[in-house]
């Protein structure tokens, strides 16, 4: 039993915090909702995100990639989250993972491991999973070049983004077919669990950073915010808050390193429960923090300049991106405590 | 024990519904001081009111108001939150505070323009360093001869980018503590010196700003009531500002949850059993709300700290609304038409703006339940 | 709109609290489960009750009562409650106001009224509401003769009290028949829905001086016990648990006044949705209420020598009499939010 | 990051897992210091685990201890309450104050009897004017010549009415402050002057006790470590006490949701949408629990102030479960069979016992995330 990150996993941590801050200093939520900056990056900060290797780590090597474990993947995303980043990293890198358990070509996983090819997973209406038919939305999406919905073979022109409750993310209407791609075969159950499962790991963990970053922010706030004359943090009740809201995050962290972990360690259904499982836990408690979070901040907290609501709104879309909470409960709900 | 109007009131709310069968439908885009656009909107219903004689309704009559008791405001933010009209002008605090302080010459001068609704008013109260904290307030208001001379910074200034007068509470005695060297002013915000900046809410609302002061004369004829006392009068307004139960807060959140139930019985929303009893719930909370509102509005002195009861149990009810009805859109919560998560990121600030949740709290706990301070 | 009470009813309530405090004065908790004293009460006590006039003053003139109305009855109920008075007062009168809806014979009521036959209402096994059929259980039934089952015209003895949470209440099961009442008519439905919702507003008033009694309780302690150099209720996390308490307890008040206004002022099924409302309303509020000042008591509040448990006991069982939250919402739900 | 058993933990298990099938069924109705009966039964249950090399495993060998790191006394935590064992002897803390501060004599004199369990131990820290806030004790144990004199009174006294010894804290040192002035002595309960009170619980429970001290003479050979070390050393026991960690709660918690799980796949209880998905969370929340508790053990030194983060998390989560399965049993959770009531109520006092919620949750705020003392 080793449950912790190596030091190497905190290295690569730091490097993630490091580009992921600068990524996020390009990217401005202006002064209201008519003035918010493009969530794809541009191309500097697009090579960057490549260069890092990014989007290339968790493939397969014959497809360009590291395979890197869903840990490592986990650690990303957690910094995505952290710093609120806008370059749609986690769909890219979702999109990949599940063409490559569809058997796609090497050229075109390689074209995305490389950041030359934009690519975006395609989602049922409702977000919350993989579209297997048309009608679908395309999810993190700013940039993409187009969707493949698997099932169909058939890769998607997109749309312009649809209004989304989140400022640093697009999603967008999948639009004509632009291209086949004959050479897909339906992964067994095992690997479409495991697929799942790591999509809802990545999930957890941007939730997991966003809820940090919100929590971090509202901690400083609370030091030196002076009401009544003592810091705010000093009061009893806004400790509470803050205290319930540490232990929320902190709960979260422990299912989302087993969530990542399950995702390589376990058989994919037990991986897809666990990741399940901590979905549903994260999506909860993201919303929670968030909120009080806001309440610890005040007035301040409801502008739109300050940083409040730039995490509510991202724990809120990701909280729907592949289910909430209720989504899956109602999965456990059907599985473990129906009647005989 | 009798929850039906009396005639009288009976009457003023059968005769108020015919007028808004009538006129609503012409007002429902006055949507509040967001652009230059929806002022006028918002102006020309406020006006509609004016001449229907629904504003000021609890003022005198020798200043434009109409002399009824309180109850006729809450009747009527509640019909017109039913009938989902756009808010009456939120002007009755600033009345009264003019009204039952003010010299005689300043209420001749400033009332007809309040209560006809041709000039809009603000009320400057908050400030960046004092939020729930008002006796902390640092604005100052020198005096200087037959003037006052303004200094320094409101913030949560609703309406203040179209205002042309701001009620505004200043520090005007330099060697008194706190509370007791504020004093109320009469702001003309065309003065030289004033200066607004939009506040842009996360829900994207632009109805609040900040008002800088810089140097800005005021004069000492627009002094409401006397200097230090400003504290009083200002108690006196929120006294006024109860909330929950006389601003139309229950008719606001009934339509939320009416809509809901629209969306579910016509199956425009799919609602399992899970989400229709946690719908049934929150009707459980509102109409308690509803019947809780009308035992404080029929029973209670206004200005007692049961004001924080009845925004507590509000706040409650209504941000537990929001997040049912948010999963009840599902991903059209954070998907489409902004409006739904707009209303609930206002739902969040009900814990916040008019004294925090932990504030108001410890006002129940402290002047009602009589605990000891800590 | 005249929302209180009047002076009479005023006057009234100082009555009843008077000998709801004599009453309980003669009841013991004990010093364990085992050793708590019967819930029936003594010969003095019951004929205290009786003169009070506390089982006739609902039942029409003819049946020996004085018409009193739901208001009145909710005064004395809310002190029951408040006194957790372990007569059966509230059993009687349920019983009492539900034979009268079946027609059944004055003599038989007016000795109800007199106290000199001592009646518990039968309801379902699982307490939702009156039985309709064998196999049910009578409740607050200390002391009790009988119950009857009116569908079946059918009075039933009573078995020894089934174990149950509240200690001063007692639920038996039905024994033998001992006697038909061949004169009982089903009454109609309006009139069946006001004899429910009558029954509801009991309950909330019961619960509702439960909370009141168990708030009013924190309230001393937290004045008085001191922790860390301080009187605990000056800190301000137990301020925010209390003022809570006092915001459920004052909103479960204006459903209680509201519900009982209803029954006697509405139509019957108006009442009824009324009071299922404020049903549902006071039986989470209570437990709420109930737990929050176990919580501000700290340990001593857990032991049985405090009163804390005997209120939350209270709570639980009058929560569940006549459906508690979940199954009165789950009746909302099914008529107003069901799809079309 | 690796959650699988270490091999020799893995060995541990299975060989602790099939001693319990060979040996669980005639113990299971050791159901704690209740009466002489049960405490019969107890202790015939504890000297079997001490037989088995059960007891003690994190303690010195030379002192009948097994020498493994703390994560073996979890793993037989856990595994005793997911095989709805009895708990172990609740004696490690002690033990650890013992094997760690007491001299030479005074280990070789107690350690036997506690680890053989041949004698039943208690823990005087709590007093009725001291809940939370231990600083403040008041029970004295005068010095006087070669042995201390004691008088005051403990409360919440676990197994004191059938306790031997009694681990007390105690004022020593009259003219140091507070925690400085607290020694920590193992008093024999045999001696003239003490006196016990059995303390009966809302579930009925018998476990606890008051204790009163009226001149207790306690040789001074049998104090633990120095004069004025006993805040010290009760914060070193305390350390050992991380509840939720390492107390098996998962597994107890575990088996209440399992067998609710039966109750409602079995139909024994009927369970409409609404429950089952209250249950799902319910299940949700205790997987997270056990992977929490899990990183807590795996990565964190002993005591740490987060063992009030795990504290609070169990404590939300177990009263949130006890929630959902009174819901789940309707009538019969206040008909019938007490004993699911009762574990409701122990359920509220989790978030009483071992420091209120209110006190975690400020330990958690100023320790763990270093906001400000008020």
């Amino acid at each position: 039993m080793e449950i912790e990150l190596t030091a190497e996993q905190r290295a690569f941590r730091d490097s993630c915090g490091k580009l992921a801050a600068h990524l996020a200093s390009r990217w401005h939520r202006g002064r209201g909702p008519h003035d918010v900056g493009p969530s794809a990056p541009d191309e500097a900060s697009w090579s960057r995100v490549a260069e890092a290797g990014w989007l290339a780590m968790r493939l397969r090597e014959e497809n360009g990639g590291a395979e890197a474990g869903a840990v490592d993947m986990m650690i990303l995303a957690e910094q995505l989250g952290h710093h609120a980043v806008a370059s749609p990293v986690l769909g890219t890198v979702i999109a990949a993972e599940q063409l490559q358990s569809w058997g796609a070509a090497s050229g075109l996983l390689e074209e995305i491991a490389e950041g030359t090819r934009r690519l975006a997973p395609a989602l049922t209406p409702d977000l919350t999973g993989f579209a297997d038919a048309t009608g679908s939305l395309a999810w993190d999406a700013a940039g993409a070049e187009f969707a493949v919905v698997p099932a169909t073979g058939t890769a998607y022109a997109l749309g312009e983004p649809v209004p989304f409750a989140d400022q640093t993310r697009a999603v967008r209407p999948l639009g004509e077919p632009v291209r086949t791609l004959t050479e897909l075969t339906a992964p067994d159950g095992e690997t479409a669990a495991r697929t799942s499962a790591f999509a809802l790991s990545l999930l957890v963990a941007d939730l997991l950073g966003t809820m940090q970053a919100a929590l971090d922010a509202a901690l400083d706030h609370a030091r030196t915010r002076v009401q009544f004359g003592s810091p705010v943090g000093a009061f009893q009740a806004v400790q509470q808050l803050l205290a319930d809201s540490h232990v929320l995050t902190e709960a979260s962290r422990s299912a989302c390193w087993y969530a990542a972990w399950a995702v390589d360690a376990l058989p994919g259904e037990e991986a897809l429960r666990a990741a399940r499982v901590a979905k549903a836990y994260a999506s909860r408690s993201a919303v929670e923090v968030c909120e009080n979070v806001i309440q610890v901040f005040g007035g301040i907290g409801m502008t739109w300049e300050a940083p409040a609501h730039i995490w509510l709104r991202r724990a809120h879309a990701a909280r729907a991106a592949f289910g909430d909470e209720h989504h899956h409960e109602a999965v456990i709900a059907a599985t473990e405590f129906s009647g005989s | 024990m009798d929850y039906s109007d009396d005639p009288e009131v009976a009457e003023f709310r059968a005769g108020l519904r015919a007028w808004l069968r009538d006129h609503l439908d012409e007002h429902r885009d006055a949507t509040g001081y967001e652009s230059a656009e929806s002022v006028e909107r918002t102006l020309r219903w406020h006006r509609a009111l004016a001449a229907a004689g629904y504003v000021g309704l609890s003022l005198p009559a020798a200043y434009g108001g109409h002399g009824l008791p309180d109850l006729y405001e809450a009747v009527l933010n509640d019909e017109l939150a039913t009938a989902g009209a756009p808010p009456p002008p939120p002007i009755g605090h600033i009345a009264h505070a003019v009204a039952d302080f003010a010299g005689e010459d300043l209420k001749t001068r400033v009332l007809p323009g309040l209560l006809g609704c041709t000039e809009v008013w603000c009320q400057g109260f908050s400030e960046p360093g004092a939020g729930s904290d008002l006796a902390s307030l640092t604005t100052t208001a020198a005096p200087d001869g037959d003037r006052f001379v303004v200094d320094g910074q409101k913030i949560w200034t609703s309406g203040a980018m179209w205002s042309r007068w701001c009620l505004l509470l200043a520090r005007t005695e330099r060697d008194q503590p706190r509370h007791r060297g504020l004093s109320m002013l009469v702001v003309d915000m065309e003065s030289p010196g004033v200066d607004r900046r939009e506040i842009v809410l996360a829900s994207g609302s632009r109805e609040f700003a900040e008002v800088f002061f810089d140097g800005v004369e005021v004069p000492a004829a627009n002094l409401v009531g006397e200097r230090g006392q400003g504290w009083r009068i200002a108690m006196h307004m929120l006294s006024y500002e109860r909330g929950p139960a006389d601003m139309g807060w229950v008719g606001r959140l009934g339509r939320v949850l009416a809509a809901a139930r629209d969306d579910v019985r016509s199956g425009r929303l799919p609602a399992d059993e899970p989400l229709r009893r946690r719908l049934a719930a929150a009707s459980v909370d509102l109409r308690v709300l509803q019947w809780h509102v009308a035992r404080s509005l029929a029973g209670r002195d206004p200005g007692g700290s049961a004001g924080s009861v009845d925004k507590l149990l509000t706040t409650r009810i209504e941000q537990n609304l929001h997040h049912v009805v948010g999963d009840l859109a599902g991903a059209s919560f954070v998907l489409g038409d902004p409006a739904p998560y707009g209303d609930y990121l206002w739902s969040r600030a009900q814990s916040i703006y008019g004294g925090t949740q932990q504030i108001q709290r410890q006002i129940v706990a402290q002047r009602v339940l009589g605990l000891p301070r800590g």
